[in-house]
């Protein structure tokens, strides 16, 4: 299955990451539209600046997801086959158990309804917008394998790069 | 931001301390308590839901949210026929004598007054705390990647 | 003296009206899994209280001579999937649902609802 | 009387110091929170949330009692303490002033202790003691002896800025609740927490990493890491140069310190003990918080010495988040020990046996020849009395029946004892035994000074009369003082303070018009007006390395004939000997009686289940408790919390050299199925 990580090292804190996931996820999808929505388009990823470091925070969408044994409503659920955990605004009841549980803090609040807001990974588009604004590719959007056989490759063309120096 | 009574589960030392200040608040009455399991131990209290299901079954309007979106209940409209215990996915409402609901009003007299909740005051791990969504989540988050580990 | 008239379909045994009336007419009796509720035939009271404060409406009171006979209902008690207590009578619960129906809460079974309230302090579900 | 007023006040539980302020309306008390006050941000534990039901309380004793044959009679104030005072003359006159023990409260003001103290050493009797010997008297010889003061050395809020938090044979999560807080700050910027605890409590679920080691190996582990540290190359060796004296015998005393026989007394593993070691001596800044598990032990201040060691090896002294904590366990045992009510020191720690301090002494309280000490501490009192050395006793709230080990020796002493003069709040265990009871004032009907454990001295106010007769303690020790012809007058707190300020040099600039305006307290040492106080010592000096001289006898009988190590602690909802706690309705419901925990495959092979009785026999006595299952108990131990009337009673214990502090945590006793 297809995840998005996250190369820490790549982040250099410019929030593209946030700015499309809340325009995606306004009902026009279009920045100059969406800024004067109600209720105000929400993003679902969060650049945290932690001594000195960017990091973007986003679902995990863990396998064994805290948040959807915590919901009491059934309004997170879990995709069996894609394991991608998804909110249902009409089930929320805005009890905060998924923010209390939740050990990345990834689940914002939607301010004027008071319930929660979290990563769908964009059910519309192929790829996460968030992925996709990303300019130095410090979130991918891959399999697994993919992902680490690009880190080993990486970093085979670093140590190279030092030898043949 | 709405602040809200928010718990860091993993912090609770299950002192209880919550219970006792919240009886002697509240003339005598608990309206938090404190779960334990091998593992980890919580403090239960209502979770002022904003789709309240306690608000939906009650007949005769006797709970209702307050100036600061907490969920409260007249006791002078309500009759004690425990819908709103059966109906609270939290198990945070209780019965007590003579039928009457016991349930935390999020400290009404002190947050009206600007102060912070009893429980979230006299907590003395910090696994209590009255803050926004946002701020919490933004602690957590912090945490999660801190420096050293 | 009044009649009083129960609706045995609307009735949800709640043992709001018992614990209203100022007389103890009506009468709880609690059994292992079941739960009854006895209505007195008629009434003796000026009060309106138990028809005032049913939930459902269950309950009228008219001029008519009452009937001799009380009016016994037995209401099934569910148990909490959890622990195995008998903690409400289905009825109640069938209410709450139909109360929270407007919510988008309501499925033909509401997860939480299968609990006792003591077993629904669990942290995760 | 004040009515609808405002008055901080300190908590009468713990060491913390956590300040509150009580509002009175009418007859109504309630707690309002200090949000921004240091130790806790205005937090208070169950235990300081419930406190103030003891000022109403309908058990306090209202009026002066004298036992008559078997009852209690009410006197007077004046005929009561004429009547104690004569007794107390006529002992002196019959077998000499020194046939007097005094015990001080760790829970009364600085002003008090200060005071009976002085009364006790002017009246001409060394033995004066008070239950800091029962916890921490080994903290004081050791970290005196090698760092120059016995007290903590950071402020409890420091522990947010350390990077690694090694806590040592302490459960703070329940004895000192608001601490935990710190840690979890602590950890949430990062830091590692290693929790050393032969059982799995509260405070383990804080740990990163915890080790489970058998009871009393805390100085090999302790050892052993260092050994780790010096062979790895760990140590900090400019502190260890610069500021330290003796590492060359420390060195080549760890050369032949042999790992695997640690690895094979503590019951850890290599890795967790490496583990432990680095993660402590790589961490930029690392506290290591300690407490009864290390101190209440035979070798307590070898234990402690430890402590020290490793400390001192990794330069972890002296800087923001770096330090030594030993948690102190009374609101005042801090001021109690600085106040020289201990056998062995004089206020502010000059050597009770050296003349010259002793004159220095007699120059200020204008009387010579002081007694020369060190008298009896509390253990030894008891037995002096068994062999009739000590004729009275004057106890000021203390509990020795319920606190002291082998209860039924201490109440064989009190029975012996010709006169015995309790003050206190309640009818405690220890008060059945007295000949005269005097009622005291609780801490929120009387005014004085509380020094916590982290050195902070805090003014209390006054919130409100004490109901019936009851008096401060100050008004009835300058009383009895004045009785017994020591003193002309009754002193004022502020007084008393003010001579305070000139006898204990830690104390000098922390004057009662200071204090009252300070919102925070003071940190001693403050030697004069303009000194702001020193939260974190040691930033500066030298210090001592030791040479570790420790063995621990293992009988090897635990485990054999039902034998069980039995290890004694504290339960959140309850404090010390119980005289409050367990009077509390806030409180009892929670832990009501004494249940013994034990490991579920212990009590499987005994065939017990919860709630079984089982009696435990120890060498001097024996008591009927109920199990309780507890996973969290390792096996072949059991756990019993020493708050309830008769547990004590199972407890015989050595003492331990230096300081001569009871070994509570070297028990042992059989288990007998009923």
């Amino acid at each position: 299955m297809k995840e998005v990580f996250v190369r820490l090292d790549r982040c250099i804190g410019c929030r593209s990451c946030e700015l499309a996931c809340a325009v995606e996820h306004s009902q026009a999808k279009k920045l100059e539209l969406a800024i004067h929505e109600t209720p105000k388009p929400k993003r679902r990823v969060y650049v945290e600046y932690i001594a000195g470091r960017k990091i973007p925070f986003l679902c995990r969408h863990c396998e064994d997801a805290p948040c959807v044994k915590a919901c009491r409503t059934g309004a997170l659920s879990q995709d069996p086959v894609t394991r991608v955990v998804t909110h249902d605004p009409k089930k929320c009841i805005g009890c905060w158990m998924c923010a209390m549980v939740c050990p990345y803090g990834v689940i914002g609040e939607e301010a004027e309804r008071r319930i929660a807001v979290k990563c769908d990974r964009c059910p519309d588009r192929e790829i996460p917008a968030c992925v996709e604004a990303c300019r130095t590719n410090a979130l991918v959007y891959t399999e697994e394998n993919e992902f680490s056989e690009m880190v080993r490759k990486e970093a085979i063309t670093e140590y190279l790069k030092g030898y043949i120096q | 931001m709405k602040r809200l009574l928010l718990i860091r589960a993993e912090r609770c030392i299950r002192c209880r301390a919550c219970e006792v200040a919240c009886a002697r608040e509240h003339g005598g009455q608990s309206r938090i308590t404190v779960v334990e399991t091998e593992c980890i131990a919580w403090p239960v209290s209502c979770r002022h839901c904003k789709v309240a299901p306690c608000i939906h079954v009650c007949y005769r309007e006797a709970i209702r949210y307050d100036e600061r979106d907490m969920v409260i209940i007249d006791e002078n409209l309500c009759t004690g026929c425990g819908l709103c215990e059966l109906a609270c996915p939290f198990g945070a409402i209780t019965m007590v004598e003579k039928q009457k609901p016991s349930k935390c009003d999020g400290c009404q007299h002190l947050v009206l007054d600007g102060k912070t909740p009893i429980c979230a005051l006299t907590c003395p791990s910090g696994a209590i705390v009255y803050e926004s969504i946002e701020a919490y989540e933004k602690q957590t988050r912090i945490s999660f990647f801190s420096p050293v580990r | 003296m009044r009649k009083l008239i129960v609706s045995s379909e609307k009735c949800v045994g709640c043992r709001a009206c018992s614990l209203a009336c100022p007389e103890d007419y009506i009468k709880i009796e609690e059994a292992e899994s079941e739960i009854s509720v006895e209505f007195p035939p008629g009434c003796d009271m000026q009060c309106t209280k138990c028809v005032d404060i049913c939930p459902t409406h269950a309950l009228t009171l008219t001029n008519d001579t009452p009937e001799k006979k009380s009016v016994k209902l037995w209401f099934e008690m569910a148990e909490c999937e959890a622990c195995g207590r008998f903690f409400a009578p289905k009825m109640m619960l069938k209410y709450i649902i139909r109360r929270l129906e407007d919510t988008g809460l309501a499925d033909e079974k509401i997860a939480w609802l299968m609990l006792c309230p003591t077993c629904r302090h669990s942290i995760s579900h | 009387m004040k009515t609808g007023s405002k008055s901080k006040v300190i908590c009468p539980f713990c060491g913390a110091g956590c300040a509150f302020f009580i509002v009175t309306k009418g007859n109504s008390l309630n707690i309002e929170y200090i949000s921004d006050h240091p130790v806790a941000l205005g937090a208070l534990c169950p235990k300081g949330n419930s406190s103030i039901s003891i000022v109403k309380h309908p058990d306090r004793l209202k009026h002066p009692l004298v036992k008559k044959g078997n009852e209690w009679i009410e006197l007077p104030w004046n005929d009561a303490l004429n009547l104690a005072a004569e007794k107390l003359l006529d002992i002196k006159k019959r077998y000499g002033a020194d046939s007097v023990g005094f015990l001080a409260s760790a829970r009364a003001t600085n002003e008090e202790i200060y005071l009976f103290q002085k009364l006790a050493r002017l009246f001409g009797s060394p033995h004066i003691d008070h239950c800091a010997r029962l916890c921490h008297a080994p903290s004081l010889v050791a970290l005196k002896d090698m760092l120059g003061s016995g007290a903590m050395t950071n402020p409890i809020s420091d522990l947010a800025n350390s990077d690694c938090i090694f806590v040592l044979g302490s459960n703070f999560a329940e004895t000192h609740p608001v601490v935990s807080r710190w840690v979890w700050d602590a950890k949430d910027r990062g830091a590692v927490v290693i929790v050393a605890d032969p059982r799995r409590t509260i405070t383990t679920r804080i740990a990163d990493l915890h080790l489970q080691l058998r009871s009393g190996s805390d100085p090999y582990l302790l050892y052993a890491m260092m050994k780790v540290i010096v062979d790895r190359g760990l140590c900090d060796y400019q502190f260890v140069r610069e500021r330290t004296e003796g590492f060359d015998d420390l060195y080549r005393w760890l050369h032949s310190f042999d790992l695997k026989e640690a690895v094979e007394f503590t019951g850890l593993s290599e890795r967790e003990i490496v583990a432990a070691a680095c993660h402590y001596a790589e961490a930029y800044s690392a506290a290591l918080i300690y407490c009864m598990g290390i101190t209440q032990h035979r070798n307590g201040t070898e234990n402690v010495r430890a402590c020290a060691n490793l400390a001192l090896l990794c330069g972890k002294v002296g800087a923001p988040g770096s330090g030594i904590f030993p948690l102190r366990g009374q609101n005042n045992v801090q001021g109690a020990c600085d106040m020289g009510a201990l056998a062995d020191y004089l206020p502010g720690y000059a050597d009770a046996s050296n003349h010259m301090e002793l004159k220095k002494l007699s120059r200020v309280w204008e009387k010579s020849d002081l007694p020369l000490g060190p008298g009896y501490t509390v253990t030894e009192m008891t037995n002096a009395s068994l062999n009739g050395k000590i004729k009275a006793m004057v106890i000021l709230g203390e509990n020795p029946v319920v606190s002291d080990p082998e209860a039924s020796g201490v109440k064989k002493a009190l029975e012996k004892l010709e006169f015995l003069l309790v003050i206190d709040l309640f009818m405690t265990e220890t008060a059945r035994y007295a000949d005269i009871l005097l009622p005291a004032a609780c801490w929120a009907e009387k005014e004085g000074s509380y020094t916590n454990t982290e050195r902070r001295v805090q003014w209390s106010e006054k919130a409100l009369d004490p109901d019936g007769d009851a008096k401060p303690d100050l008004w009835i020790i300058g009383e009895l003082g004045k009785r017994l012809k020591i003193w002309g007058y009754t002193p004022r707190p502020d007084e008393v303070l003010r001579e305070i300020n000139r006898v204990v040099p830690q104390y000098g600039g922390i004057t009662p018009e200071r204090l009252r305006l300070s919102k925070n307290g003071l940190i001693w040492p403050c030697q004069n007006e303009s000194h702001p106080g020193t939260p974190i010592l040691h930033q500066s000096g030298r210090f001592k390395f030791h040479t570790p001289q420790f063995a621990i006898e293992d009988k090897g009988k635990i485990g054999k004939n039902n034998i069980f190590k039995l290890i004694t602690g504290r339960l959140v909802v309850h404090y010390n000997s119980g005289s409050m706690s367990r009077r509390l309705s806030e409180l009892f419901p929670y832990e009501p009686i004494a249940s013994v925990s034990i490991n579920p495959e212990d009590a499987a092979a005994l065939g017990l289940k919860n709630g079984d009785e089982v009696k435990l026999i120890g060498e001097s006595g024996e008591g009927i408790f109920q199990i309780r299952l507890d996973v969290s108990v390792p096996p072949k131990t059991l756990f019993l919390p020493f708050h309830f009337p008769g547990v004590n009673d199972v407890v015989t214990v050595g003492l331990d050299t230096s300081s001569r502090t009871p070994g509570f945590k070297d028990a042992e006793c059989r288990l007998e199925v009923v």
